[in-house]
């Protein structure tokens, strides 16, 4: 089990080094001529106005929200799912039951118009 | 030492270091940040007891979900003048004698317990456990209840947030 | 392999920080980040004594894994309502400062 | 003849029994093993997006009436690495006010994020690099890491367009997430296991996209959208949205999200196949297991193949649609499937196997034709109001519930 993670421990501490020593090795073989312009912030050419203070719309959390919801829905459901050819009928609709109410509040939000992308 | 342990200190002071960077960061997007750091710290220790599951379902909720939430919460409640200044309260002192003395209290009530000093041996899988876990969370004699409690908790969350996310947009509008 | 003790006192010392976040930071998001790494203490706590508990025994051993689900469970409605909350405030008061929503003081 | 029908195992073994030889400690041979292994995969993996690149510009060349690169080597073929060596010496630009560390972890993660995602998927019987017990969830979960590092871009930037472009970015993904994991519940309740080993081996009889087409269809189509192309490729709608998260980076820096991207797709390619399409499953593959890798490759060239074909043929959703898409189609349509198909499973379960496929092939088909119908239906509700507005006629013209927002 443990062997397992050790492989996946390798595996991304590799996944990280390799790309970072690539950009690394670029950054010897390419040139380095900074100036001003160069280095400003890409805004069409046009100086930039303010610090990147920006705003986003409230819709991009209530996406946020409900998928939170739904992925903590599936953490309950997997378990479920693995265990469902071991389960008899009832514990089967029970998991169905869990399904619904989530549906119900889904069906709210949709109700709601908290899923239009304004 | 064996490498199991070394792994283990490792991804606790960064977690430990990061979680202190997640209270003192001046920048609520660094702070956010920090907070994922944490969190693939103390996946890191659920690897380590040997806990693949939750391993994998902290990433998946916290990173994937919850610190996206947070993200999306910070950049939502910008103000121009925010970042600046203090961002902690003056009593924050009082504060942390609070956390230091929770902290020895907690140890050293720990300490008292006779089980304190086991040691953790390796599981021989964990590839049941999810299968037990299944069965249990329907069973009536298990954790039915709180499943479907869960469900209706999670639908009373979403209703609860978007009456409040949503109904304000109305006002505003309106 | 680790002792039980690592695993407390780590889970003890995040909760700590995670409490002087909740009781000394101004911002109400950052008082909610301080609540998750409270409640990620207590995961790891949990799990820890799952361990300690299933390595006794040869039959498998799930209570403490579901009660960490329940923990996820109720992490994911407290920082959905949480910064719900939060988000509602700024907008009408333009403020995430704690001390500055003070509606209720009269 | 153990060469030949293995090599890949053949040559792990080899490998492993001579660093035994060496005299090392056990633990350190199997580090080594696993490292080598990481290593050899990783490369492999990078290196395999040279191809791919030109295999997509000439598919989409010849998609296009055009031939595609066809100047240097033979039919083009070393196009790619001319490109690579381009790259290689452009110059890094830093915006100023850049937060550094973020700014510079963002390709790297990205591409981390994606060649993770090989480090548990099977590549034939003995081939497995890691077998873990929640494999597929793994898959899923680091799938969602990579969301992490277009908000680091996008801050770390220190541009509004940068911002912006990454949160729409991240919005779109995390919304189509939410099918991607609903529809993965149903391989898994077929197949009763999370591993990605077990997966493939409960598909030896039947493959899951035989069992539950619609939830193929689901995960298909969620799984383009995670991969931001073409029609999900708001990301890159370069006449609107200045390029994204992705604007101020230059070099070798853009280029890694662009390995990121394209490894990233044919990676999706791999994961459908291994979970719908019975991965090395094949006639002859468990005797012979590097008959299984080339099954696996063939099946992944015609999932990938169909993803170019998309990205050449269709055109891009307006963001409106695509969310519509994403909440009021693919997310009802897999709760309503994990239901049906749970309680069909739950009734035929005493059936034997032929009928217990039929029964789900039954539900699928039914749910994917009420699926249909019910858009058909609000289609036509939609023109009707929009007619009725047009002429000014009736009384719908009240409903104008979608204004424009604050």
């Amino acid at each position: 089990m443990l062997g397992n993670w050790l492989y996946i421990g390798i595996f991304a501490l590799v996944a990280l080094l390799m790309p970072a020593i690539t950009i690394l090795i670029a950054g010897f073989l390419s040139p380095k001529r900074p100036d001003p312009i160069k280095n400003s912030t890409y805004e069409c050419g046009v100086e930039t106005v303010g610090p990147n203070w920006t705003q986003i719309k409230i819709q991009y959390y209530v996406f946020a929200l409900v998928f939170l919801i739904f992925d903590v829905e599936a953490i309950l459901l997997f378990p479920w799912a693995v265990a469902y050819q071991f389960l008899p009928l009832y514990a089967i609709l029970e998991g169905a039951l869990f399904l619904l109410i989530l549906a119900v509040g889904f069906l709210y939000a949709w109700r709601k118009g908290a899923l239009e992308w304004f | 030492m064996n490498g199991l342990q070394l792994v283990f200190l490792l991804a606790a002071l960064v977690s430990l270091f990061s979680a202190v960077m997640v209270v003192s960061a001046r920048r609520m997007m660094h702070a956010a940040l920090w907070l994922v750091l944490t969190l693939m710290g103390v996946a890191v220790i659920f690897v380590t007891l040997q806990s693949s599951f939750f391993a994998v379902v902290q990433v998946l909720v916290y990173v994937g979900a919850i610190a996206i939430l947070i993200i999306f919460s910070v950049m939502l409640t910008r103000r121009v003048m925010e970042d600046q200044g203090d961002q902690v309260l003056p009593g924050w002192r009082a504060a942390a004698l609070v956390a230091v003395l929770l902290f020895a209290v907690i140890v050293g009530f720990l300490a008292l317990w006779q089980g304190f000093s086991a040691m953790l041996v390796e599981l021989p899988s964990d590839a049941d456990n999810l299968l037990e876990l299944g069965k249990a969370l329907v069973s009536p004699q298990g954790y039915v209840l709180p499943f479907e409690l869960a469900s209706v908790l999670l639908v009373a969350a979403l209703i609860g947030a978007i009456t409040i996310a949503v109904d304000l947009k109305e006002d505003q509008r309106g | 392999m680790i002792p039980l003790a690592w695993y407390l006192i780590f889970s003890a010392a995040l909760f700590c920080i995670g409490l002087f976040g909740a009781l000394a930071r101004k911002n109400a998001v950052a008082i909610l980040m301080g609540v998750e790494l409270m409640l990620n203490a207590v995961n790891v706590n949990l799990i820890a004594f799952w361990h300690y508990y299933a390595q006794a025994r040869s039959a498998p051993y799930v209570h403490g894994l579901a009660f960490t689900t329940m923990v996820f469970v109720v992490a994911a409605g407290e920082v959905a309502v949480g910064l719900a909350l939060v988000i509602s405030a700024y907008r009408r008061r333009q403020t995430a400062v704690m001390d500055e929503l003070t509606l209720l003081k009269g | 003849m153990d060469f030949l029908r293995d090599p890949i195992g053949f040559v792990i073994q080899w490998y492993v029994g001579w660093l035994g030889e060496l005299g090392l400690p056990s633990s350190w041979v199997d580090v080594m093993a696993k490292l080598t292994g990481a290593l050899v995969l990783a490369t492999g993996a990078m290196l395999f997006v040279v191809f791919l690149i030109w295999y997509e510009r000439k598919l989409i060349g010849r998609i296009q009436d055009r031939f595609g690169p066809n100047r240097v080597g033979p039919w083009g073929l070393l196009q790619p690495v001319a490109d690579m060596l381009k790259i290689f010496t452009k110059e890094y630009i830093t915006p100023i006010g850049a937060d550094k560390i973020t700014y510079n972890l963002a390709p790297i993660l990205a591409v981390a994020a994606v060649l993770l995602l090989w480090s548990v998927l099977p590549l034939s019987v003995t081939v497995v690099g890691s077998d873990l017990n929640v494999g597929l969830l793994f898959l899923i979960a680091i799938g969602g890491l990579g969301e992490m590092s277009y908000i680091l871009a996008g801050w770390g930037s220190n541009n509004k367009y940068a911002l912006l472009g990454a949160f729409r970015l991240v919005a779109q993904l995390i919304s189509y997430e939410v099918p991607l994991v609903l529809s993965a519940l149903i391989p898994v309740m077929l197949a009763g296991t999370l591993s990605v080993t077990g997966i493939v081996q409960a598909q030896q009889g039947v493959w899951f996209i035989v069992a539950a087409p619609a939830a193929a269809l689901i995960f298909f189509i969620a799984s383009i959208a995670e991969i931001g192309r073409s029609p999900f490729d708001l990301i890159e709608a370069e006449s609107e949205l200045v390029a994204g998260y992705n604007i101020e980076y230059s070099g070798l820096k853009f280029g890694m999200f662009f390995v990121a991207e394209f490894l990233h797709a044919f990676t999706v390619s791999l994961i459908f196949a291994t979970v719908f399409l019975g991965g090395w499953q094949g006639p002859g593959a468990e005797e012979i297991p590097v008959l299984g890798f080339v099954y696996l490759m063939v099946k992944t060239f015609v999932v990938y193949f169909v993803t170019v074909l998309f990205r050449g043929t269709l055109p891009r959703f307006r963001i409106d649609q695509m969310m519509n898409l994403n909440w009021k189609v693919l997310t009802p349509l897999s709760l309503a499937l994990i239901i049906a198909m749970a309680i069909v499973g739950g009734v035929t379960r005493e059936l034997p196997v032929f009928w217990q496929v039929i029964g789900f092939l039954l539900v699928n088909l039914l749910l994917l034709w009420a699926a249909d119908h019910l858009m058909r239906l609000a289609q036509r509700r939609k023109t009707k109001i929009n007619l009725a507005m047009q002429t000014g006629s009736g009384v719908l013209t009240t409903s104008t519930k979608h204004g424009t927002g604050e």
